[in-house]
């Protein structure tokens, strides 16, 4: 494991020290917590905006606080959901009157979790609802299982649920957006390499120099199949067919994210990218925005996800609204 | 035998150190079909419950599991964080008076216990989640009027081997789907190694 | 060698591909070039700023394409200076009367090249004035050897010199500060890991799993010492303190940069950034903004550097004026 | 012997097959004090050097070098590009109308070729750069009325190893400093398979 770290059980706290540092005038870290909020939270009578997860999927969450996407980011030890409390937290430092919206993605752990923060929350009459994310489409859809993970994805739900609620839209509002662009968002991804849980000391599993992962979630759980290594081309096309094969993107007009898992080169990602529009050009598929870099990452895996997110004239705008976070501008 | 603070505090005290000995074997255990991380979340939250219990002073055995569920539930996180703190803050819940706490009245608790973990994860048994390791117990209890730690012990043992032929449908390992097959369940092995400490603490008193 | 890639000779022209797809409505690539520009160069009466290098060390140099900064980019093969051809054509293409400017970093070949491009333009009649930047702490500064290598402090010198450009400043204007940003810039990396230039295929040079390389460029060139990895506050006060001593920073204020070599975590790049903070306040400099991700890789390379640039009022509002590029906003 | 069309097409012809056959070397030449391209510069660059001279006519050697010239200024990049570039195109200005290119006219044509090195990079001897193959060939070439094709390719060897010792100052290498040492210059090593090319032809034209 090489790492540019002190201790191992205090990368969490170590890196919102200077992520805090970076950003002083316009985040804060609440005090004795793992959250991350506006500078200026709570904004009055706005609905406050709540995200968070596990840590090592930086830029998220933390990097997506501010205008017009989070008011508060709740981050967890690497790869764990962060605890009721910690959450609990968040929700009381971003409320302004409107009430708070979380956004979960779809894990066991992190579902609880916020659930349990969010009773604590509605005890004391603050107003919560909640959006899950569950864009993976690697994993299958199913009532009777845990069903499919939050990813990359949870971007979008970020941004457009941030911009309805900057632009005063109220809980139901929020929650409404929140659940249109849930509807409307499908990711896939893939890993060349494992990545390694600081505390753990040892990568999250093997994989042969010549083989690839099928179907990786962001935290090192493995895929859903191990095949040899393909070409940027050929993994292009296998990521977004299973996308589009899981609703219907005929004739509609997307968004596009190119998503790397932490240590692809850009480089790479462009090469997916470009792959990515042709296919969508055949199928007469629009391209509205593309977004290529790193926002949902698992630590220093290599590896990277397509998501597409079908858009209408209200995301579009959503979409296209101002937005100011160390991680995100528009 | 009954349970009172002194021995629920040394059942606790073993079951800090069996999971801090075994903190790689469960992280382990979590890479194969899950994010590898249960070991790290375990010995994260025990240590904090032992530093909690080993300098407070407690009048009875549910001020105590309650004092463990909080801090499991502040301090733990993950999927186990919520299941774990929700089973001791049953317990206590259901022991609250009881003190010293008899097999019957531990035996409710455990029910409680076992209520609060479904109620949170929805997870029925043979999903291959620690309820695969709680509802044997459970009925091991309920069938017999006494400990019988052995037995208690050995039951725990054969449901958390058991987990290693499911396909997961609970829990990040349900990802997997067939290739959760023939790995044990990360939870279960904590699981069981709650009811372990737990017998040898009836034993030992016994 | 682990890649997402279709032919490793064709990765340049690929991934342009997919860099233009990502964002057809704001930069565009010159026929048969591999010269990313903006979509609407050239601009007319504005000088026209052209940077560029080898690839592999993206979002550099097309991802600082756009308003505010750069007017185009030339790519060259990973890790290998462009031909003077490219140059030529990118000067031309962005020539909007004022002149045009070139950012070069401080590579023998990168020099040559460029400056064949300049005597080519100038046989033409337009008028191009350049800088040379060479940040590197790492390497000796002698007028008798190549001198320093030019690193993620290029990215300074694209932003201020594009907010002069921007701004209406004439080509002398432009040249004066962008020679004062490099006056006044200073970097040094590390690295944990060698990287893989595609057509290679193998790794650029070896190191033991408790080593580091101090004082690594951004071309996989071996640094100047190696030696047992240390924390990351040992790293950061290392990097930090050669750059502190090279110039005097004392009672100014500086624009920090922690950039990532490619693969490092930005969990571990903010770790580095507490300590650096800690180190500028204990020594009583102000830190006035700060950057901390991906601006100048080499491609999967793990490591990072820190970049301090030393600023005057002038500077200052400079960094803050608007830039809209894929890479880089304020 | 004299150099015409014919000779220098074969000149190309050969190095361009060593410099194929040892692209691998060159990279990791350059990989232990460099950037780790060479080969793969020199590869493309002569590569496009044969496809377009194998698909065009020359009447003079002064053309034919010019199109080399122009070629590996537009396909090489890097230090390598410029330089081999520079020599080829001072080399083509200075046997311009001397068809066939004799001793002596040649001898001027790498006088003119080092000149343009040296100009371009600013590099003298004792670098540890290819100007430490060419200012010996150069000199051997003064020295001598004849090519000499034997001991002209041992005088370049020569040279080439001699790089192995230096300190470099200029390239990259010269960041390395004294850890530059030990290592041949990849520069050196493809310049000397350039003599190494052209007293082949000579002596097969002997
Ligand atoms: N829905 C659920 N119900 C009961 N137990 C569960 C459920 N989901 C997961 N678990 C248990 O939690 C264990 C994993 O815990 P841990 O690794 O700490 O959390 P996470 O999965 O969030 O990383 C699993 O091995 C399983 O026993
Ligand atoms: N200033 C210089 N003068 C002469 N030759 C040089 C100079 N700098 C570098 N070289 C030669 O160029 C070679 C490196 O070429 P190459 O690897 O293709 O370019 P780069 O260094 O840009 O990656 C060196 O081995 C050396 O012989
Ligand atoms: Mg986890
Ligand atoms: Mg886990
Ligand atoms: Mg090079
Ligand atoms: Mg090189």
């Amino acid at each position: 494991m090489k790492k540019i770290m002190n201790d191992p059980n205090q990368v969490v706290q170590d890196m919102l020290k200077g992520f805090v540092a970076a950003f002083p005038n316009d985040v804060k870290q609440l005090p004795n917590t793992t959250v991350i909020a506006r500078k200026n939270a709570p904004v009055s009578n706005k609905v406050g905006l709540v995200s968070g997860g596990g840590s090592g999927h930086e830029p998220a969450h933390a990097g997506y606080v501010g205008k017009g996407m989070l008011d508060a980011a709740v981050a967890g030890e690497v790869f764990t959901s962060p605890t009721p409390d910690q959450v609990y937290e968040a929700i009381k430092a971003v409320d302004g009157g409107a009430g708070v919206f979380l956004v979960i993605k779809n894990y066991t752990g992190d579902v609880m979790n916020f659930e349990m923060a969010a009773e604590l929350a509605a005890a004391e009459g603050i107003d919560v609802e909640q959006v899950i994310v569950n864009d993976d489409v690697a994993v299958e859809d199913s009532s009777f299982t845990t069903g499919r993970r939050g990813i990359a994805g949870t971007v979008f739900v970020h941004k457009i649920a941030g911009a309805k609620a900057e632009q005063g839209g109220s809980l139901q509002d929020v929650k409404a957006v929140a659940e249109k662009v849930v509807a409307n968002v499908r990711s896939m991804g893939m890993a060349l390499t494992p990545c390694t849980v600081p505390a753990a000391g040892k990568p999250s599993f093997e994989i042969d120099d010549n083989e690839m992962e099928i179907g990786m979630g962001i935290h090192g759980e493995p895929g859903i199949e191990r095949k040899e290594i393909a070409s940027a081309n050929e993994i292009a096309e296998e990521l977004t067919q299973k996308v589009l094969e899981d609703i219907d993107y005929s004739g509609s007009e997307v968004a596009v994210m190119v998503n790397g898992l932490g240590s692809t080169p850009e480089m790479e990602l462009f090469i997916v990218n470009a792959r990515v529009h042709e296919i969508l050009a055949e199928k007469g598929i629009k391209v509205y925005k593309t977004f290529v870099g790193e926002y949902m990452t698992s630590l220093e895996m290599a590896g990277c996800s397509v998501t597409l997110l079908k858009l209408d004239d209200e995301l579009k705008e959503l979409l296209e609204a101002e937005a100011v976070t160390p991680a995100f501008s528009s | 035998m009954e349970l009172n603070v002194q021995s629920v505090l040394k059942w606790i005290e073993k079951l800090n150190d069996k999971i801090q000995n075994n903190k790689e074997y469960l992280t382990s255990l979590d890479q194969a079909i899950g994010d590898g991380d249960h070991g790290i979340n375990m010995a994260r939250g025990f240590q904090e419950v032992i530093n909690k219990t080993t300098t407070s002073q407690y009048d009875t055995v549910s001020d105590l599991t309650k004092d463990v569920a909080m801090t499991l539930m502040s301090k733990v996180g993950g999927a186990s964080g919520p299941l774990y703190g929700t089973a001791f803050l049953k317990l206590s819940m259901s022991v609250k008076g009881k003190d010293p706490v008899d097999h019957d009245a531990f035996t409710a608790g455990v029910q409680e216990a076992l209520n609060g973990i479904q109620q949170r994860g929805k997870a029925n048994e043979g999903e291959k989640t620690l309820v695969d390791v709680w509802a044997p117990v459970l009925r091991f209890l309920q069938e017999n009027s006494e400990f019988e730690p052995g037995k208690l012990e050995e039951t725990a043992k054969v449901a958390m081997e058991s987990t290693k032929d499911i396909i997961a449908i609970r829990g990040r390992a349900a990802y997997l789907k067939e290739r959760s097959k023939g790995h044990l369940d990360p939870g279960s092995v904590s699981s069981f190694y709650l009811f372990q400490s737990l017998a040898e603490v009836l034993q030992e008193g016994e």
